[in-house]
């Protein structure tokens, strides 16, 4: 570990970023770390990347982070799990002088310096509108969320809620319920809401484990490609493989990647003395079969 | 005041499948004990379980001081003066000493309990009593004798006015019987109604103002102090006339083939240089007194405790046992002094609990047992030892003490080792029975097999034994033929404290 | 002491010589079971009646498909509990198992019955640490099966590489589960039942079940009895490894991938479901068709709550009532029987 | 009046024979501390040898601060434990806990000090329900508290409507947690301190305690002798409860918010830093203190691998060796002392 003294590096010293997530083993996680790699890798830093086992755990994020301040990185990269809690923290992290860059979701706090993250309720209202052309524009829908409370789960189900209640007056979401992205939970959810509602014409996963469990529920049923409107978000092999066989219409995806580069970079120019934008909007996009192959969308999807 | 203090009639209980109590009647003066008899099973301590506020009665009243009582919680027992010494040890074992004896009546200031004035107090009792343990002590760290006095002093802590001894002795050795009687001639004097349960003739020939005799659940009779005679007894409580007191014919052992040699066996706390020999068809007596170091002996032979330095030889062959089922194996059985906690799986059903050693004997190489067989095996044994349960598929936990010590007894004979040791192995067992067991012991030998009966009722070593083991303070002090043992002189060998050692 | 004849299905016993207590205590077990089995038949009659879609032969399907592998971790972990051991290892050793299934059929490509085997044997293996650790090293059942569901978890992680393996370039993985042996009954529930048939018989006619209740009844004096009890305890948790390997295969074919984050928390989903079942965490007691039942009851309830659209939130709160009323109807029975 | 199965499970005597005098027993008590001691002493020597950040004060409180609400969980727990029972519901009982405060302070806008005594109060009727539960209906306190602990996960979405009540408005509030009353240390490592010193006056020198180690030790023996074992065990889960409120309300001041889906996991850490610390799962031996030190082993292990920056998915196969090895340990001492 290369944490010694010098808190703001010297040009001889490797500088350090330290990056504290709100998870790591979804793979949306992994490809932000592979994003964040690269990137030190191009920059000549060294970066780590951290993040508790779910979402929920709050408290043991914030341990995290109080850890990382003690380290005395040259900088420090935050995805907020809770906009509240982490007030203190990043008082705590001004007083050692730690400049303080975030990605995904910020923290109520005027310190950090930017935010590098996706807009996810035009995400979630995207996924709504290619829902809606996808079944014409009326019938019944339900959705299998990933979580009722962190924010990427509440906003990617309310951007798409609205945008339905909004515009697709005839289109009817008869069923909401969560799943926690667990693949096996997400599946037994969908068989259930498909023998509930029987007229069921889309289902919307809100990441990557929800998705694949509709997929997988849908197989199991022995429905066939197109019976039922899939829609999925974020990326992965096997949501890739199941939009090439047609069991998934298309998804959502962010760009992962792009923002756990724009992380640490922002957080490059912030040691350096530069002020880095104050939102780094890295995008979101549409893929099915028919773009998937763009080099704008490929680069942007993760295994 | 009247003498009479306590009077019960008609009281009948029943659990399923059992007609436990019948019509049963008695009554309590002060000052006297009572001695209740019967054979094992016959319903005593579910008798004193019921006055002593555990079990309900189906039926009957119980008249305490002229007026009818409910008792229906162990807490009201107490508060009408009632105390129990139970049969099975009903203690904590991660408390100590004074936390156990007064527990639920702690000396406190508010919520704080005063533990110097509680240890103080457990201190005078037990000074008062004559008992030799540290208030302190952890109850884990005791052996079962010990145990059972801190049971005593518990139940005389209440002076109560109606103490109830069930078995009380069963555990103990001379020594502590003989302090137990002195309490009790001073209980009586100060006018305190004992009922006093115990299958051992000596005692309440010693004791009993009157005896109480239970068959079957009924009541049969009650003797008079100047009526009070063994054989009647005998005779009232199991229908039938049994002999009492033979000694074992000389044997010319000297020639026969040594199946266990034990030398030099030690054990870290307690056990100095343990060497002996058994010899094929031979019962050798263990005798000595509370804490000599029996028990620990056996545990150690049989790999239960870790000993050190130890040569066993089995049939002339240097053997390593660091395990039961080592020893098991080799053809040792230990049937344990504890059979609550050592012997018996309490929730399961008898025939479960008699197959236990043997069960590889009924399973075939799949490892699929033969439940058949092994069940009509349990009920032979059941048949022999005239085991009183309602089935085989009854749970043990609900047999009588000595019909639960019968069932260990069936385990190790269905197991057929060639080397038995018994440790206490007729505790709590009543007159009828016990005279079986002997049978039992001297068929054993006379088929080829040998036995070490570790027992601390000296009579039953002299009956039995060819040869006598004395150990006093971890050694062994003196090893006597029958022809030559007498009770005298094994006593004396027992409180040799020296490292003098006859052969 | 009368000798009741008794008629009774089991071809091994026979009537004759059967007594009224054992008559009882026979049919007292049987009631322990019918009761549990009440609350499901009740749970089955009220979901029937809320919902036209939920007595359907797909969802039924779906709902034994979900039992699947739960139930197969809660028969392994019935013989842990009956010794009055525990094993929180189960769910991220399913895991562990998972993601080595993967390893050996994708990553080295070894053929499928191999890979299988191997995924299966990498459970049994952890069972056997543990049964070490709790035989042989005296450690507290809960604290070394604690531990190794951390081990379990974190290896599953890396060894993963943190991402999921996916299954679908080995022919047939996916039918272990999902394919139709019988018509209309995934594997997955063909695999459970038979499972259960082989932990019954394990359990009440071979030396091993004997064993498992001798031990959770008083361990020491099955001990001095001459039992090998530390072998047998070893024996004993890795069984359950063993289940849980397969759980693990399971899980990896009916999602076709093994997912390393997955598992926590299916340990006291399984545990709960042996409980429910009528085994007693004291050790001594218990039954394979109990957790059976105790198994369906919570999978039950949870798809019928889901296909009556209660909030997820609202679910757990029904979940947890549901289970104090079939505990509670079982502690009753008990307080009846013995009073 | 019934008989009740007495529990086979704390033998008056272990397996491996009897040890010595009191003073033995007495210095084997410190010894198992210390022991534990040694495995804390040992961990803090080696990360702050292994990383300069390790030893600093500002690490160090914040090692604390991270024990505090695991720390006040384990502390009421270990009563529970020490009388053979368990208590699965003290995670999501801590977030219903928290999640009400929210409700009393922020939605009812009550005073400050009624809206803590509000949640504290939450945490104790959860508790009392989880003895009424264990001690009058005799449900086995594993499924008894893990129903309860469903339930309080549900209802602390339900009553929150899924999201987080945030104390922003609550003036004073965030200082319960993190005010200093002691410069440079957060108040919750204060109140983890000071519960941990009435926790220990209470288990060893009133009567609760006395009879917490008696119920854990023989509960029927405890009956038998007049004590109302009902009582005192709805008392001592009412007890567990009370310091889940704290927690609860510890947490939510740190967060200054109710996080409605927190506190699954919380209670195997818990019961995990009980153990380690040396109290048995089988009942009637425990210390306070041990609790104290093995959250301290725990929190001290997961920070000095952050601060090593150790990856996080090895992070828990270290952890569930170090438990191992602590445990181990225990286990060997208690052999050698017992031989
Ligand atoms: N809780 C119970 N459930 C079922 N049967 C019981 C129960 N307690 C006692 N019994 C039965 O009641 C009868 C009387 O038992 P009890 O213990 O009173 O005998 P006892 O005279 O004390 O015998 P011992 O001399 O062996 O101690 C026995 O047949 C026993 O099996
Ligand atoms: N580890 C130990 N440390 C100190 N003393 C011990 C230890 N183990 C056993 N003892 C003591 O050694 C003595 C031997 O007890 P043991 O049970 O072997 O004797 P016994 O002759 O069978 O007598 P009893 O009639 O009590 O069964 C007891 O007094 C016991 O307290
Ligand atoms: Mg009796
Ligand atoms: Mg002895």
């Amino acid at each position: 570990a290369s944490t010694d003294d010098s808190a703001n590096g010297g040009d001889s010293k490797e500088l350090y970023i330290a990056l504290v997530s709100k998870g790591f083993q979804h793979q949306f996680w992994q490809a932000v770390k592979q994003g964040a790699e690269s990137k030190a890798k191009e920059l000549g830093v060294k970066v780590t990347f951290e993040g508790p086992a779910s979402e929920t755990e709050v408290d043991n994020q914030l341990q995290m982070l109080q850890a990382a301040i003690d380290k005395k990185p040259d900088a420090i990269g935050y995805a907020a799990l809770d906009p509240e809690a982490c007030v203190p923290l990043m008082d705590a992290a001004k007083a050692a002088e730690i400049p303080v860059v975030q990605f995904d979701a910020g923290c109520n706090s005027d310190y950090p310096l930017s935010i590098a993250k996706t807009d996810s309720l035009g995400a979630g209202a995207l996924a709504a509108t290619h829902m809606a052309e996808l079944i014409g524009d009326k019938g019944e829908v339900a959705i299998v969320g990933h979580s009722q409370i962190n924010s990427t789960g509440v906003e990617r189900r309310d951007g798409f809620v609205d945008e339905i209640k909004k515009n697709h007056p005839d289109i009817k979401i008869v069923d909401i319920q969560y799943g926690e992205g667990d693949h096996l939970k997400s599946a037994d959810i969908a068989k259930a809401m498909i023998a509930a509602h029987p007229k069921l014409k889309g289902l919307y996963g809100t990441n990557e484990g929800s998705a694949i469990g509709i997929v997988d529920a849908v197989g199991e049923l022995g429905l066939k490609a197109g019976d039922l409107t899939v829609i999925g978000f974020d990326s992965g092999q096997a949501q890739i493989d199941a939009i090439t066989n047609g069991m998934m219409s298309g998804a959502i995806t962010q760009n992962p990647i792009g923002i756990g580069e724009q992380t640490v970079q922002a957080a490059y120019d912030a040691i350096k003395g530069k002020t880095p934008e104050k939102i780094i909007d890295t995008g979101y996009f549409w893929y099915d079969k028919s773009n998937m192959e763009d080099a704008e969308i490929a680069a942007v999807l993760y295994k | 005041m009247s003498t009479q203090l306590l009077k019960v009639s008609g009281i009948s209980k029943s659990f399923p499948g059992v007609q436990a109590l019948k019509d049963v009647q008695f009554e309590l003066n002060r000052g006297e004990v009572l001695t209740l008899v019967g054979e094992n099973g016959a319903g005593k301590s579910s008798l004193m379980k019921i006055l002593s506020g555990i079990y309900s009665k189906d039926s009957g009243n119980i008249v305490l001081e002229g007026t009818e009582v409910e008792i229906d919680s162990p807490k009201a027992a107490q508060a009408l003066g009632i105390s129990i010494i139970h049969q099975e040890m009903n203690l904590m074992p991660h408390l100590t000493v004074a936390q156990n004896i007064y527990i639920g009546r702690e000396p406190r200031t508010g919520l704080f309990v005063r533990a110097r004035a509680l240890n103080q107090r457990a201190t005078e009792l037990l000074t008062r009593l004559g008992i030799d343990l540290d208030p302190r002590e952890l109850i884990e760290n005791l052996t079962v004798a010990k145990q059972q006095m801190v049971e005593i002093a518990k139940a005389l802590s209440f002076d109560a006015k109606v103490l109830i001894m069930d078995e009380p002795t069963s555990a103990l050795t001379e020594a502590e019987t003989e302090t137990l009687f002195n309490l009790i001639e001073g209980l009586k004097a100060s006018g305190t109604g004992i009922i006093y349960i115990s299958h051992r003739m000596d005692e309440l020939r010693r004791l009993s103002d009157r005896v109480t005799v239970l068959r079957d659940g009924a009541y049969i009779g009650t003797l008079d102090k100047a009526d009070i005679d063994i054989p009647t007894i005998i005779e009232m409580m199991v229908g039938r006339h049994i002999e009492e007191g033979a000694r074992p014919e000389a044997r010319q052992h000297a020639h026969d083939d040594v199946v266990l040699k034990v030398e030099g066996l030690n054990t870290r706390h307690l056990l100095k240089d343990i060497s002996f020999e058994l010899r094929r068809g031979e019962i050798l007596g263990f005798a000595g007194l509370m804490g000599a170091g029996r028990t620990e002996v056996a545990r150690a032979i049989i790999g239960a405790d870790p000993s050190e330095g130890t040569l066993i030889h089995i049939d002339g062959k240097p053997v390593k046992i660091s395990q039961p089922s080592e020893a098991v194996a080799h053809g040792v059985g230990y049937l344990s002094e504890d059979r609550k906690l050592f012997g018996l799986l309490l929730e399961q059903d008898v025939n479960t609990n008699i197959l236990l050693a043997s069960l590889a004997d009924y399973t075939n190489r799949f490892g699929f047992v033969n439940t058949e067989k092994g069940k009509r095996k349990s009920r032979d044994y059941v048949k022999a030892l005239r085991i009183k349960t309602p089935s085989i598929h009854a749970t043990t936990k609900n047999l009588s003490g000595g019909n639960q010590q019968k069932v260990v007894i069936a385990k190790w004979l269905a197991r057929d080792c060639d080397i038995l040791i018994f440790d206490e192995p007729t505790r709590g067992i009543d007159v009828g029975a016990k005279e079986e067991i002997y049978r039992l012991l001297n068929e054993l030998v006379a088929q080829g097999k040998s036995i070490i009966m570790i027992s601390s009722e000296l009579p039953e070593v002299l009956r039995l034994s060819h040869r006598i083991v004395v150990m006093a303070g971890g050694r062994i002090t003196g090893v006597l033929n029958n022809e030559d043992a007498s009770q005298a002189k094994i006593m004396d060998y027992a409180t040799r404290m020296g490292d003098e050692k006859e052969q | 002491m009368n000798a009741t004849p008794v008629t009774e299905k089991s071809p091994l016993r026979k009537p004759d010589g059967r007594t009224a207590g054992s008559t009882r205590s026979f049919l007292r077990a049987k009631l322990q079971q019918s009761l549990a089995f009440a609350t499901l038949v009740v749970l089955l009659a009220f979901f029937s009646l809320a919902n036209d879609a939920f007595f359907t032969w797909s969802n039924i399907s779906g709902i034994l498909l979900s039992t699947a592998v739960i139930g197969i971790l809660a028969l392994g972990t019935t013989f842990v509990i009956i010794t009055g051991g525990i094993d929180l290892s189960i769910g991220t050793g399913m895991t562990l198992a998972s993601v080595m299934t993967g390893i050996f059929l994708v990553n080295m490509q070894l053929p499928l019955v191999v890979g299988v085997l191997g995924g299966i044997a990498t459970g049994a293996l952890m069972g056997f640490i543990n049964g070490f650790n709790i035989a042989v090293l005296r450690l507290p059942p809960f604290i070394a099966t604690l531990a190794m569901m951390l081990i379990a978890q974190g290896l599953a992680l890396v060894i993963s590489g943190v991402r999921p393996i996916y299954f679908s370039s080995v022919q047939g993985f996916r039918d272990i589960a999902l394919g139709t042996f019988i018509p209309g009954l995934p594997n997955a529930v063909l695999i459970l039942f038979l499972l259960a048939a082989v932990a019954y018989l394990v359990l009440s006619k071979t030396i091993l079940g004997r064993y498992t209740f001798a031990i959770g009844s008083n361990e020491e004096a099955t001990r001095l009895s001459g039992v090998d009890t530390r072998k047998w305890k070893i024996m004993i948790y890795t069984v359950a490894g063993l289940f849980t390997g397969i759980a693990g295969v399971v899980i990896a074919s009916r999602l076709n991938s093994a997912q390393p984050q997955l598992g926590a928390g299916y340990e006291l989903q399984a545990i709960a479901a042996v409980i429910i079942g009528g085994t007693s965490l004291l050790g001594g007691r218990g039954s394979i068709m109990g957790t059976l039942i105790g198994a369906l009851i919570m999978s039950v309830l949870i798809n019928g709550l889901r296909i009556m659209s209660i909030q997820t939130e609202w679910q757990n709160v029904v979940v947890g009532a549901v289970i104090l009323v079939a505990v509670f109807t079982d502690a009753l029975r008990q307080r009846r029987a013995g009073s």
